[in-house]
Formats: C-alpha cells, structure tokens, sequence
C-alpha cells in the first residue's frame, strides 16, 4: 500500500479523460465545420461563420454562467426565459420610457442578478431541488417579462439610429470587413470564468460543493453563500446573454425564451460538465455549445429541411452523452 | 392542530395535502367573488378542459419522477402523438377509434425510447428528454409535412370521441380522469410495480442487490408515462381540436408543477397520486381564474411558480422536522 | 411550536412579498391596453382608418372582449391601439386579451370561452386557429352572443355565428408584394444567363395567413413571370410546393422560388434560414411574410451586406408588416419594401362593427387591404397611419 | 500529562425528544490522549459536536486555555485550535490532497489561490508527519487510509491545540493503524491534547492514557487506562460483561456436502483467479486488509458487478449470475457493508423493506397482497428481536443495528441458502453486535452457509469456522479456525505475491 505507483497512473487516466473529452467534443465540432464546407460552399463564406458566430453568443454565455450550478450537482432552468425577460425590460426602459441605452442594459444586468440571488436563496437557504426551484423562477420569469414589457413585443434600436453604439460591443465594421468582436468577449469572459473556476474561492468552492456538500460545510466554508454565487453567476450571464440576444435579433417578443436553457445546458453537457456534479470546465461548455449551434445554423445550410434538422439533433445529442458513457463503462472493467 | 395532524386520513394523505385542498376550494371562492360570471358549470367545464390533458400528462410524469427521473418531453411528445394520429386519421382515412390507439401507440414508443435510454443505457433523464423532445418535434413535423391538423368538430360524425370529454354538460372527462388516477394510484400503492418504482427511486443500488431487475421496472415508469401521454393527447384534441407541429414545450413546466405542488419528491421515492391531481385541478383553476379576473396568463405562470415553491418548501420544512 | 410559527411566516411572508410583486402590478393588464392608446396614438391620428366608411355608430353602455391572436409582434399592438382608440371614441368598454404566441391555441381556445361566460355584448375576435374555435363559437351563438371576426376569417363557423368577418385578404396581399418586387427584378431576370433564385421565408406552414400570403406571392411571381416566357420552379418546403399554382422542374427552370420554413418559428432560425438563401450567388430577390420573417432576413444581412435597392448589385428584399426594424431599413434602403395591412383600422372598425350589431344595425363583411410601401411612399398620408412602429 | 487545556462542564443538550447529553463534564490536559468510549447513541459524537461548534449546547461550560469559550461553527473552533477528524471522510474526491488540505483558508496571490505555495505547504505538512503522499494528487485516487491521513494532516495544519479523532482507525488497514499511532504519539509528545474516540478496546489499551465513558447520554466515569482492564471500560460502557473469546474449533460436520464453489474468479484489479468453496452450515470467515478485495470479490459472485471470468457452481451444479437477480435465484443473500446505501430503502417501512426481495410472492393477482406481507414481517421482527414501534415504521427511523436485522429478515423471508454477510455489525453497539452473532450462529445450526467478511479480526475468530485470508486482490491463504490465530492470519494478508 505504500507505492505511489498505481493511483498516480489512475490519476493521469482522470486527466486525460477530462482533456480527451474536450478533445473529442472538439473533434466533431472541426468534424462538422469540415462536413457541412465539404456538402455546402455557402457554408464556407466568411459572413456564415459570422452568423454562427453572431447566434450563439447568447447561448455560449448562458453556458458559461450555467456551468456553475451544474457543477454544484445543480441546474439552472430559469436562463432561458430569464433572457428574454431582462432583455424585454431593458428594451422597454430605453425604447418606450426613454432611458439611455447604457441604463437599459444596467438594469437588465441587474434584474438578472436579483433572479439569480432568488434561485440561489430557493436552493442555498430554503433546500429546494435546485431543477425545481428554477424551474419556478423559469415560469416566474417568463411571466414578469411580459408584465414589465407591458406584454409588447420590444425592438431594441437598430443600427444606425441613436443608441445602437451597443452593437458594436459585438461586431464592428473596419474597412467594410465584419469583426465579430463579441466572439472575442465570449473567449476573453471563458478565460475570466475558467480562472474563476480554478483559481478563486468562489470556484474551488463551487466544485467542492457539487464533490460533497456536507464535507464542504464541515470544512467551515459559508457554503450558502458560494451555493448562491454559483447561481448569481449563472443569472448574470444570462444577463450578458440578454444583451448579447438584443444585439444580434433586435426584437424581443414576451413568451418566447423556453428552450433556450437546454441548448446552453446540452452544450455544457456535452463539453463535459458532469450532470452529477463536481466535474467540469468553462471551455468544455463553449465547445459543447458549438456543437449545438453547427447542427442548428449547419443543417439548413446541407438543405436538409426543418423538421429533419430535430430529429437529427436529438439523435447526436444522445450520442455524444452515449459515447462518454460507453467509454466509463469500459474504463470501470 | 396535533390532532387534526394525527386523524389517520390526514396522515395517509399527508398534512400539506389537505393543506392544499384547502388552497384549491379557496381559490375558487376568491374567484367567484372577484371573477366575472365566475359561478356556474361553464366556468368550472372550461377549467376541466384545461385539466384533462393537464392531468394525464402529470399522472405520466408522477411516476418518472418517483424513480428519481425526469421527463420534459412530455409536452411535445402529446403533440406528436396528437399530430401523427390525426394526421393518420385526416389523411389517411383511418378511423377514428384507430386513430386513438395509434395516439396512445405513438405516446407509448417515446415512453419505450425514453425508458429504454435511462434504464438500460444508463443515459441521464435529463439528456435523454432533451433529445426525446426535439425528436418529438421534428418527427411530428416530418409525418404531417409541417401542418397542423384539426381533429373532427363535434357535430361531425367522426366526431363522437369528443365525448369523451363531455356529453351534454356531463363532464365525462372528469369521470374517466379520475378512474384513471385511482387506477394509477392503485399501480403505485399496491402493486409490485408501484413498490418498486418507487423503493428504485429511493434507493436503486438496493432495491437491485436484493435481486430485483430494477432496469425492467425503472423503464416500465418511463412506458405508464408514454401510454397516459398518449391518452393526454386525445383529451387535448377532444377539448382544443387542433395541434401543431413544433410546439407543447409550454406544458412540461405545468405538468411538472402540478406534480410536485402535490407532494411528488424531486429525488424521487415519495410520490402522491392524490396530491398530483389536487395540483392539477389547482392549476387549472388559476388558469381559468386568471383569466376571469381579466389578467394576463402571465400572473398564472408566476403564481403557479410561487404555489410550487411555498408547498416544496412546506414538504421540506415538515420532513426535515420529522428526522 | 416557536419554529413552526417562523417557518410558517417565512412561506407567507414568502408568497405576500411574491405575490405583491405581481399585487402591485395587478392594475397593469388594464392599462396596458390602454397605455399604448394613449402614448400611441399620436401617429396615427383621425385622418387614419382609410378602409372605414365614415357612418358613426352610437355607442351605448356596451361590453365588448376582444382576442387577439398573440401580443408578440407591434402588429398586434397597433391593432389593440385601434380597438382602444375607437372605444373610448364611442364610450363603449373592451377588454383586449389574447395568447403570447400565435401558436398557443389551446390558451386561445381558453380565453375565448372565458369571454363568451364574461357574457359580453358581443367578441371580436382574431382566431389563431380556424378549426379550434368552432365549438365555442356555437357556445357563443346559442347564448347569442355576435362574434366579429378580424384579421383572419373563420370559412366553416357555424353558421350565424360570425356576423361579421373584417379581413384582410392575405393571399391577395401576398400577391401585392410580388407585383411590386417582380417589376423591380425584371430586367435582371431578362438579362440572366443562368436561372436566377428568389427566396421566400415563412416564418412556419401552418398559420392560415401566412401560408395565403406565402402562395399568394409564389403564385403571383409565376403569373408575372410566365407573362414573360419565364419557366418558374418552386422548392423548399413541401406544404408551399405542393399547394401553389404550379411547381415547374428546376432543371429547366428560369426562376427558382426557394421557401424556406425553420424548424421552430423563433427569430434565430428564420435568420439561418433567410441567410443560407441569401447566400446562394443566383438568388435575386427575397420575402418574408411576416413580421419576424421579414426581420429575420434583416438580421442575416447583418452579416451578409447583399441586400440593398439596386437590383444591379444587391438582392431586393421585400418585407411583410411594419414595425421599427423594418421601417429603418426601407428608409435607410436595405430592404426594398414591405406590404403593410392596417392593424389600427382593422381594430377600430371591429369595434364599430360590434357597436352596430349592438345597436341592431346590419352589418357586412368589411376586407382590408395590403398596402405596399416603400421609401418613396412611406410618408404619404394613405401610407403613414398603417406604419406602427 | 500536562495541565488541562480544556474543560466541559455539565454539558446539556436536548434534540426534539431525547435529552442528548445530560450534564456531561469532559477534560483534557496537554499531551494526554484521552479515550472517549460508549455504545452508539451513548452521546460521544454529539458531545464533540458541542465542543466544535456544530451543536450548540443548552447549558452547561466550556473552558478552554483558561478562559470560558462557545465556538459558534466549526471554523471559529478551528482557528482558536479545536479541531475535529470525522468518523466519516470529509474528503472532496474531485479536488486535490493540497486543495482539500487547505480548503476554507486557502492561501491567496492578489485574487487567485495560490496552489503551489499550497502543494508546498502539504509536502511539508506530509514531511513532518512522515506520510507520502502526492499532494497535486486527485482525493479520490487515494486509498481509504490514505484519505485519512489526508484529514489528520488537515486537523494538524490547523494549528491545533486539540485533536479529536472520532474513529479514526475504523477504515484503517492494521499497518495504517500503526502509521497512525506513531502520528498520535508524535502529536502527544509535542503536548497536544487528543480525544480519541473508538470501539476497538485493543487500541483503546495501546494507545489512550485516559478513558471516559459515556453511557446513554450521561458521563459515566473516567479511569487511568493503565489501571483498568478490557471488561472495567465494557462493564462501565453496558454494564454487564460480555466478552467472548475466539472459537476454538469448527461447527461444521467433516462430511457437510460443498454448496459454493468458486473457481478461479476474475473480476478487475481487485479479483483475481479466487477459488474457494462453502460447506453446508459454515461460516467462512474472508480476512483480510481494507482493499484486499473481498468486498469486491462478494459482490462479483452476487453479479452485482460484472466479472471477468470464472465459474460457480452451486450444490454442485455450475450457474450463470450476471446480476443480482441471477443470484438471488439461486439462493444467495448479499448483506452490504454500507446498508444505508446498499441495503435499506430507507423511505420505506419495515415490512415493505422486509420484502424487497421476495415480492412476487407476495402478490394476489395484481395486487401485493399486504396483509400477508404484514404477517410474515412480524414475524422476522419477533423471531431476530428487532428493535421497532411497529412493522410501519420507515426503516430510516431505526438504529444501525435493528436496520441490519430488516436487511438480514429480507434475505431470510427468501429463505436464501447462501449468506453473504459484509462487515455485518460495522457501526453496530456492542449490545446489538452479540445479538448479530447468536443469530448468525444460529443460522448456520439451521444448515444456512454464511460467508463473512470482516476486517475486524476478533469477530473472524470468534465467528468463523474457516477463514479465507485475501491480499490485494488475490487469495492469499486459507485457513481452518483450529489453526488460526491473529498472527497468522495478518501474515497471510501481508503476504506479497509477485
């Protein structure tokens, strides 16, 4: 028992197994860039990697923020319709009382603090499963985003009136050529997010909560606090997620927004993060997240039709949870 | 207020259970006084449209839940069932009687799928109903070419599966609905089945050292939920006639709610059929309330949510008491 | 004991602070269809209403519930503007409700049965679904209460039922976008070596109103186009292929008409959609059929810069609807034009129209029209008004 | 011993219907290792809760380096020296040894943790305590014991004035028992105080220089270890003697025909190439070190895991299990080590816990037929003695103990011929502990065949009647109870093979 020898070569299985999961959700996003450029040329226009680009900020931050409560063996399911309602609010703060742009999107971002304390409070301090106290603040959002929006539909304004400066946080036009400066945030807030996993309290803490809670609490860590940061992050990026929506889609209509949590939580799955708990990386969530968002803007793009576009969606989302889970199997033999 | 804690239909129900019956008959004096017209048969046929399919649907996801799972596909794949069969029976002349089993078929295979997936493939709910529900979507959507159809009108001949929702002003559905929740309460109290959806949602690696085949029954969870889906589907077209392709996702969250404001554990093993129905009728009555009351769907959403909340965290409070 | 009283107060405090949330707001769903009449109402002021004849109908203490299809698109708002407009205008009450989504039509079918038990003096009505309401609709009947119905008609209502049907005629409308796109296309068309593509996006195939629009202007384009001694083939989404006039082969055809439907009517997709036909080399001209359609091809062109108003250059996109994105980019010359029915009319007629059932006038049907617009017209005073932001 | 360092006096603590602890006073002096003894439930744990802040007491003193103190959560006893090593790992499996090590008071760089002053600070903390181990290492890639050297290391780097260790030596191979009294003894001599609560009275003889006993809530005395005897602490901890001594030969007839045989079972690491065979009314001890893989080993013969190879016969006749259903089939009975995640459905009641494994018997056309359900449990509740209010109590409201007899009642209303009994009475009093004994006595007089698995070598001498010795993974001796002798058999399980 006093060799070393056999958990550290375990250990670096571990490690490999986290980096070779990343890998292989990268290799199938690379797998269907080069598969969908082979099938279709248009795909292979610069502006339609702008486009994929431009839809899915929003569910890339959702997934960065969503990570934290994934980790934490919990689940945010209030992103979604949370989006879209601070979204609604910002958007009527500036287009129908008036507000600067800044003062909108302020308020989104706070608004979408608030919600995320609420959950945190609900499964920090009340107990309640975090699927379903999120699921509430889900129905809850959804409803408030129509109340505060007056039930209108919100066009934030468009490029080229006064206040759509905000557009250009995610893509700026040098010399007639497109640059999609928010992919840049997406990456830069990835590599804030990653530190924050790894190298801040709030992250060790958050991963050590979702590895075991009780032992956490014993360690005398305040850990109500950290279990309602986890999820204060998640509603602040879904914040960010909101102006980044309002940006790219301009109009924001009240109702809408249901959905859009799975695609940031399947992504987040996919790159890795552990549905269980403790495990799980920032940048596994963005490349899970791109490969969502290749079959979602790839598959018209091969002329397949709509309706076929679900199914096969469904099916590879199975089969990138399958193909993890077959190869635990075997490791555990 | 120990006594009345002690009666032992209040403890076979559980306290917060009357609690919420409690909720559900006041809501509705709230509502006669404040609603518009709100006394009267119209009022409480239209509520139970909403809580037919609404209640099948919960019913469903009640055992799902008790093993511990989860099923948001619920929602589409009643539309799926809904599109398909319809679609058989609009298009293809297939009879009506046909169409229904084939509605209760098509909820059956996504019970199969989804189960087969968790049990034996070991693919977490989540993901799996995640998958299940765009599948739903985009087969729902290939089968009718991306048309909604319309179920037969009442008046028509192929009409008569309408009453099974109501003949005359006799709510029929409510009657059949509740055979079916007493059924399901029977299959979850008495029966081996019921023990052991319910012991696996508790604690499976036990239930399966005790030389149980847990995948078998965790799977047959998932299959009631598909086939009482099914059957969600035709009271949703026998009270709104017509479905489309693309939708339904809006009815997992109530469905859900429903369940869990009655009682059902979100990790499963503790599950209350009494109580999912209380949930449902609470639900459906807001709904209806809401609208009387000349407001918006939204405040449904968001007081359904609060209702939710309030009665878990009661259920936590008391149990957390108990130990 | 002392615990359970906390906790107890903690859930009611819980539900009271919730609930006053929303208790506060509880005066808002009143207003909020009042609001917008009040804030609104400035553009379009009473020379508005072009399609109303002009007879003035007394309003007495009437009750009217008005639903609408969804609150989603500033479409739907203008409309409920003119239904306040008009109410005020004739003293008479309306209660406007109506789903999130057009697509809700079970929480239609709901509210349109809680009307008919609020036993108003009569329903206007803007049925999501043709099908789904029959049954109520014989409810209403038989408790006599007149239902109008605008916006979109309800052909197999029971007979008696529907007094009155203030419609636009959507096909018709459709085929107005087209006569106005095809003219501005031709003599690329003319002059094209090989096919050229015009891409259509429908924003989903099941809606009545859209799919009448989106055949209206296939069908319309090969009309014009065979005029010409142009073959037209249409591809893309099987319902528009099979229902329009006639389908061509596109081996051989001159103009390929591309529909495009995504797979969920969320914005996102209708712009991947309208992207991948914008990005094809042949396509020349595009539409949307509706508001989120038409605005979804302008959120592709974010990325894409094709679109534009000289045929020679660009590709000439013609919208549906009105609303603030789409007028920016008519003025600021992205898309070439849009066809814009008159929400506020339509709303404040179908409240004249209920008034005079209730006064015991007849009345009849009263169509809409689809109005083209484009830089050169929008501040024109026929145009003006029916361009709600 | 030095002069005392803390001082409990007349703690009272009430939890909702039991008076926990009532007026208990408690010391420790400056380097004494001070035993805390008494029967599960007798309070122990609970009072060490108090002590760190975890239970908040209802009266009574705590004096601590002289001045009076109340530790509001485990982090103000930690940083004023009081530290705790749980009985059960606190360990977070998914960060490293360092991480875990210095979780809660990480060291900082600006914002950020400062990992590598942190790995540095472990590798000396493990330098001084003479322990190797890797401190960028995963948590849950270390070995059980190792994991516990990981929490003293954890308890030490606190500073601390005084260490309880609640049990620490129950998941401890024998070799890391010594590793740990060495650290203890170093710990002692640098004039730290040390609460040391076990059941094991050997250890208890080794290493403590004073007992306190605790009985059902209230201090019963203290004594200077080297002045009492193994039956003064037990008769003070139950108050009566029951101490029996190994069991001098086997109970087994020499002809009793082989109902179990294994040959050459594979399954991972941890299973390789096991044969052995079980007679009619045996008890067959497996011994063996934490990690041997016995536990391993009994749960790849029930198929709860999959296994390599190998063959089984039972009654002479060769079987196919690939999972528990398979097995229960064929009459055997798997009592886990960890009931409460493996053995008990603990939102269940008795009767229905009682079976679990035989329902389809208990079922009249569709339905279960409950009221002979009812019946039967009663019965197993009367005949094992077990401990409940009712057969509808949940089973998550009774004792270790009693909830090992519903596990074992499960087994016996399916009449299974072939008992596989893992650590049976782990986290079990000394009372309900010998009443788990009689009772597998008594089985085996029935003609049942028992295989127990137990790391606790006074319960495989006196229970056993042959004892299979494994060591990592592999058989490593076998050995009948005549022979058998604590030495022997620890030889066998340290045995290297190559």
């Amino acid at each position: 028992m006093s060799k070393n020898s056999v958990p550290n070569t375990q250990n670096k299985s571990v490690i490999s197994r986290l980096g070779g999961q990343k890998f292989i959700v990268l290799l199938v996003v690379v797998g269907l860039i080069i598969f969908f450029s082979a099938v279709s040329p248009d795909f292979r226009k610069y502006s339609t990697a702008m486009s994929i680009l431009d839809y899915s900020y929003y569910i890339a931050l959702m997934a960065i923020g969503v990570t934290f409560p994934l980790i934490t063996g919990g689940v945010d399911l209030s992103i979604g319709t949370g989006l879209i309602c601070y979204s609604l609010t910002g958007g009527f703060l500036i287009v129908q009382k008036g507000w600067p742009v800044w003062a909108g999107m302020l308020m989104a971002l706070l608004l979408s603090i608030v919600i995320g304390l609420l959950n945190g409070v609900l499964v920090s301090i009340m107990n309640l499963p975090p699927f379903l106290a999120t699921l509430c603040t889900c129905m809850i959002t959804r409803g408030l985003g129509s109340i505060f929006s007056n039930r209108l539909g919100i066009s934030w304004p468009t490029s080229g009136t006064p206040g759509s400066w905000f557009r250009n946080i995610f893509k700026i036009t040098v010399n007639g050529t497109k640059i999609p400066l928010g992919f840049l945030w997406v990456l830069l807030l990835v590599a804030v997010m990653a530190f924050v996993l790894n190298h801040t309290k709030i992250g060790r803490y958050t991963i050590a909560i979702g590895s075991n809670k009780e032992a956490t609490i014993l360690s005398g860590i305040n850990v109500k606090f950290y279990h309602i940061m986890a999820y204060v992050i998640s509603g602040l990026f879904a914040g960010l997620a909101a102006i980044a929506y309002s940006a790219v889609f301009s109009t924001v209509q009240p109702g809408t927004g249901a959905g859009f949590e799975l695609e940031a939580i399947g992504g987040a799955i996919i790159g890795g993060v552990s549905a269980s708990g403790g495990v799980g990386s920032v940048g596994g969530s963005l490349i899970g997240v791109f490969v969502i968002c290749l079959l979602k803007t790839g598959l018209p793009y091969i002329g397949l039709q709509a309706n076929w576009q679900q199914i096969i969606t469904g099916l590879v989302l199975i089969g990138a949870v399958l193909v993890d889970i077959m190869k635990k199997k075997k490791e555990k033999i | 207020m120990e006594k009345i804690k002690h009666n032992p239909i209040v403890e076979k129900l559980g306290f917060n259970r009357i609690i919420l019956c409690g909720v559900l008959i006041l809501m509705y004096v709230f509502f006669t006084v404040f609603g518009d017209n709100f006394a009267g048969l119209p009022r409480i046929l239209s509520a139970l449209n909403y809580a037919y399919f609404l209640g099948f649907l919960s019913l469903g996801v009640t055992f799902v839940i008790a093993t511990g799972g989860i099923d948001f596909s619920i929602g589409p794949v009643m539309f799926c069932s809904a599109l398909v069969s319809g679609y058989c029976l609009t298009s293809y002349g297939v009879p009506v009687a046909l169409s229904l089993v084939i509605s209760i078929l098509v909820g059956t295979l996504f019970g199969i799928f989804n189960g087969y997936l968790v049990a034996y493939w070991s693919v977490p709910p989540f993901i799996v109903s995640m998958a299940s529900m765009n599948i739903a979507k985009g087969v729902a959507s290939v089968f009718t070419k991306t048309q909604s159809v319309s179920w037969p009108q009442g008046t028509s001949e192929q009409g008569w599966f309408r009453n099974l929702v109501k003949v005359g002003n006799f709510p029929v559905g409510l009657v059949i609905f509740l055979v079916f929740a007493v059924i399901c309460s029977i299959i979850l109290n008495k029966t081996r089945a019921g023990r052991y959806i319910l012991s696996l949602g508790s604690n499976k690696e036990a239930v399966r050292l005790s030389g149980v085949n847990v995948k078998k029954w965790e799977m047959l969870a998932y299959v009631i939920c598909g086939i009482l889906v099914g059957i969600a589907a035709i009271f949703f077209v026998a009270a709104y006639t017509t479905v489309q392709p693309g939708y339904g996702d809006s009815y997992n969250n109530e469905a859900i709610a429903g369940c869990v404001m009655g009682g059902t554990s979100m990790t499963g093993g503790l599950a209350s059929i009494g109580g999912t129905v209380i949930g449902v009728f609470i639900i459906a009555l807001l709904q209806e309330g809401i609208l009387a009351l000349h407001f918006s769907k939204d405040y449904q959403l968001i007081i359904t949510g609060i209702i939710v909340i309030v009665a878990v965290y009661a259920d936590v409070v008391a149990r957390r008491r108990r130990n | 004991m002392k615990k359970k009283v906390l906790t107890t107060l903690l859930c009611v405090s819980l539900a009271a602070t919730l609930l006053a949330g929303c208790g506060g707001k509880s005066d808002t769903p009143a207003s909020a269809d009042t609001a917008p009449a009040t804030e609104d109402a400035a553009p379009a002021t009473e020379d508005a209403a072009p399609a109303t004849d002009a007879s003035v109908a007394t309003g007495g203490d009437y009750k009217f519930e008005i639903i609408v299809k969804s609150y989603q698109s500033s479409y739907w708002q203008a409309a409920v503007t003119g239904v306040n407009q008009k109410a005020e205008e004739l003293g008479v009450t309306v209660n406007c409700t109506g789903p999130n989504a057009e697509s809700d039509i079970a929480d239609q079918v709901n509210m349109l049965n809680n009307a008919i038990n609020n036993q108003p003096n009569g329903i206007g009505l803007a049925a999501c679904d043709q099908e789904a309401c029959l049954d109520s609709l014989q409810t209403a009947m038989d408790k006599g209460i007149p239902v109008v119905c605008f916006d979109s008609g309800i052909p197999s209502a029971p007979e008696g039922s529907v007094y009155a049907t203030i419609a636009t005629d959507n096909y018709a409308a459709g085929a107005t976008a087209a006569e106005n796109l095809y003219p501005a296309l031709k003599d690329k068309i003319a002059s094209a070596t090989a096919p050229v593509r015009i891409g259509e996006v429908n924003q989903e195939a099941t809606s009545e109103s859209i799919t009448s629009r989106g055949l209206g202007f296939i069908d319309k384009i090969i009309e014009l186009a065979k005029a010409d001694g142009k073959a037209v083939a249409v591809i893309g989404n099987e319902y528009y292929v099979n229902n329009c006039s006639e389908k061509g082969d596109e081996a051989s055809a001159d103009i390929i008409i591309e529909v495009a439907v995504p797979a969920q009517t969320t914005v996102e997709l209708c712009a991947t959609e309208a992207s991948v036909i914008l990005n094809k080399a042949d396509t020349i001209g595009m539409f949307g059929s509706n508001q989120v359609a038409a605005e979804g091809i302008l959120t592709a062109n974010e990325n894409l810069d094709v679109l534009g108003t000289d045929p020679a250059t660009s590709i000439l996109a013609a919208g549906f609807d009105a609303g603030s994105v789409i007028k920016g980019a008519i003025t600021s010359g992205k898309m070439f034009g849009a066809v814009t029915q008159s929400p506020l009319a339509m709303g404040q007629t179908t409240v004249e129209v209920l008034t005079k059932i209730a006064n015991g006038e007849s009345v009849s049907d009263v169509p809409t029209q689809g109005y083209w617009y484009d830089s050169t017209n929008m501040k024109d005073a026929s145009i003006a008004p029916n361009l709600y932001d | 011993m030095g002069e005392v360092i803390l001082t409990m006096k007349e703690i009272d603590k009430f939890f909702p219907g039991v008076h926990a602890l009532d007026h208990v006073s408690f010391e420790v002096r400056k380097g004494e290792v001070h035993a805390l003894m008494g029967e599960n439930g007798a309070g122990k744990s609970t009072l060490m809760k108090v002590l760190t802040g975890i239970y908040k007491k209802d009266s009574g003193t705590i004096i601590y380096e002289g001045k009076e103190v109340e530790f509001h959560n485990t982090r103000e006893a930690q940083s004023a020296g009081v530290v705790i090593v749980h009985q059960e790992l606190n360990m977070l499996g998914h960060l490293t040894v360092a991480q875990n090590i210095f979780i809660g008071r990480e060291f900082k760089k600006g914002i950020a943790i400062d990992d590598k002053k942190m790995n540095e600070e472990a590798k000396k903390l493990f330098d001084r305590l003479h322990i190797d181990i890797d401190p960028t290492e995963t948590m849950s890639n270390l070995t059980v014991g190792k994991q516990q050297m990981c929490e003293i290391a954890k308890a030490i780097s606190h500073d601390a004035k005084v260490i309880v260790f609640d049990e620490p030596s129950a998941a401890l191979t024998e070799t890391e028992i010594e590793e740990l009294f060495k650290i203890i003894r170093d710990l002692r001599k640098q004039q730290m105080g040390i609460v040391y609560i076990s059941h094991r009275m050997d250890e208890i003889k080794v290493i403590t220089d004073r007992v306190t006993v605790m009985r059902d809530g209230t201090y019963v005395g203290t004594l200077i270890t080297e002045e009492c005897t193994k039956d003064d602490i037990i008769n003070m901890m139950v108050g009566r003697v029951i101490y029996e001594d190994p069991k001098q030969k086997s109970m087994v007839a020499k002809d009793a025909p082989v109902v179990l045989k294994v040959e050459h079972l594979n399954a991972g690491r941890m299973v390789q190439d096991v044969s052995f065979e079980l007679h009619k009314g045996e008890i067959l001890g497996f011994s063996g070190l934490m990690g041997a893989g016995r536990t391993e080993t009994a749960r790849a013969i029930f198929g709860a895991d999959p296994k390599e190879s190998g063959d089984i016969y039972i009654n002479g006749e060769k079987v196919t299990i690939n999972s528990p259903e398979d097995a229960v089939k064929c009459g055997i009975g798997y009592l886990s080590e960890d009931r409460k995640r493996y053995g008990i459905v603990v939102q269940k009641t008795v009767a229905e816990n009682s079976t679990m494994a035989t329902l389809e018997k208990y079922v009249k056309g569709l339905f279960i037929d409950k009221k002979a359900e009812r019946e039967v449990s009663q019965e197993y509740v009367d005949s094992l003695d077990t401990k409940t209010p009712s057969i509808n109590q949940l089973v998550v409201n009774l004792s270790g103990g009693n909830q090992q007899k519903v596990v074992i009642a499960k087994w016996l209303v399916r009449n299974c011929d072939i008992l596989i009994f893992d650590e049976p009475t782990r986290g079990i009093d000394v009372g309900a502990k010998n009443e788990i004994y009689k009772l597998m006595n008594k089985l085996a007089e029935d003609g049942k065949s028992i295989i127990m698995i137990s790391s606790e070598m006074t319960e495989i001498l006196r229970m056993s009647d042959r004892i299979v010795v494994m060591c990592e993974g592999k058989k490593t001796g076998e050995i009948g109870i005549e022979e058998a002798s604590q030495e022997a058999i620890m030889n066998m399980a340290t045995r290297e093979i190559s």
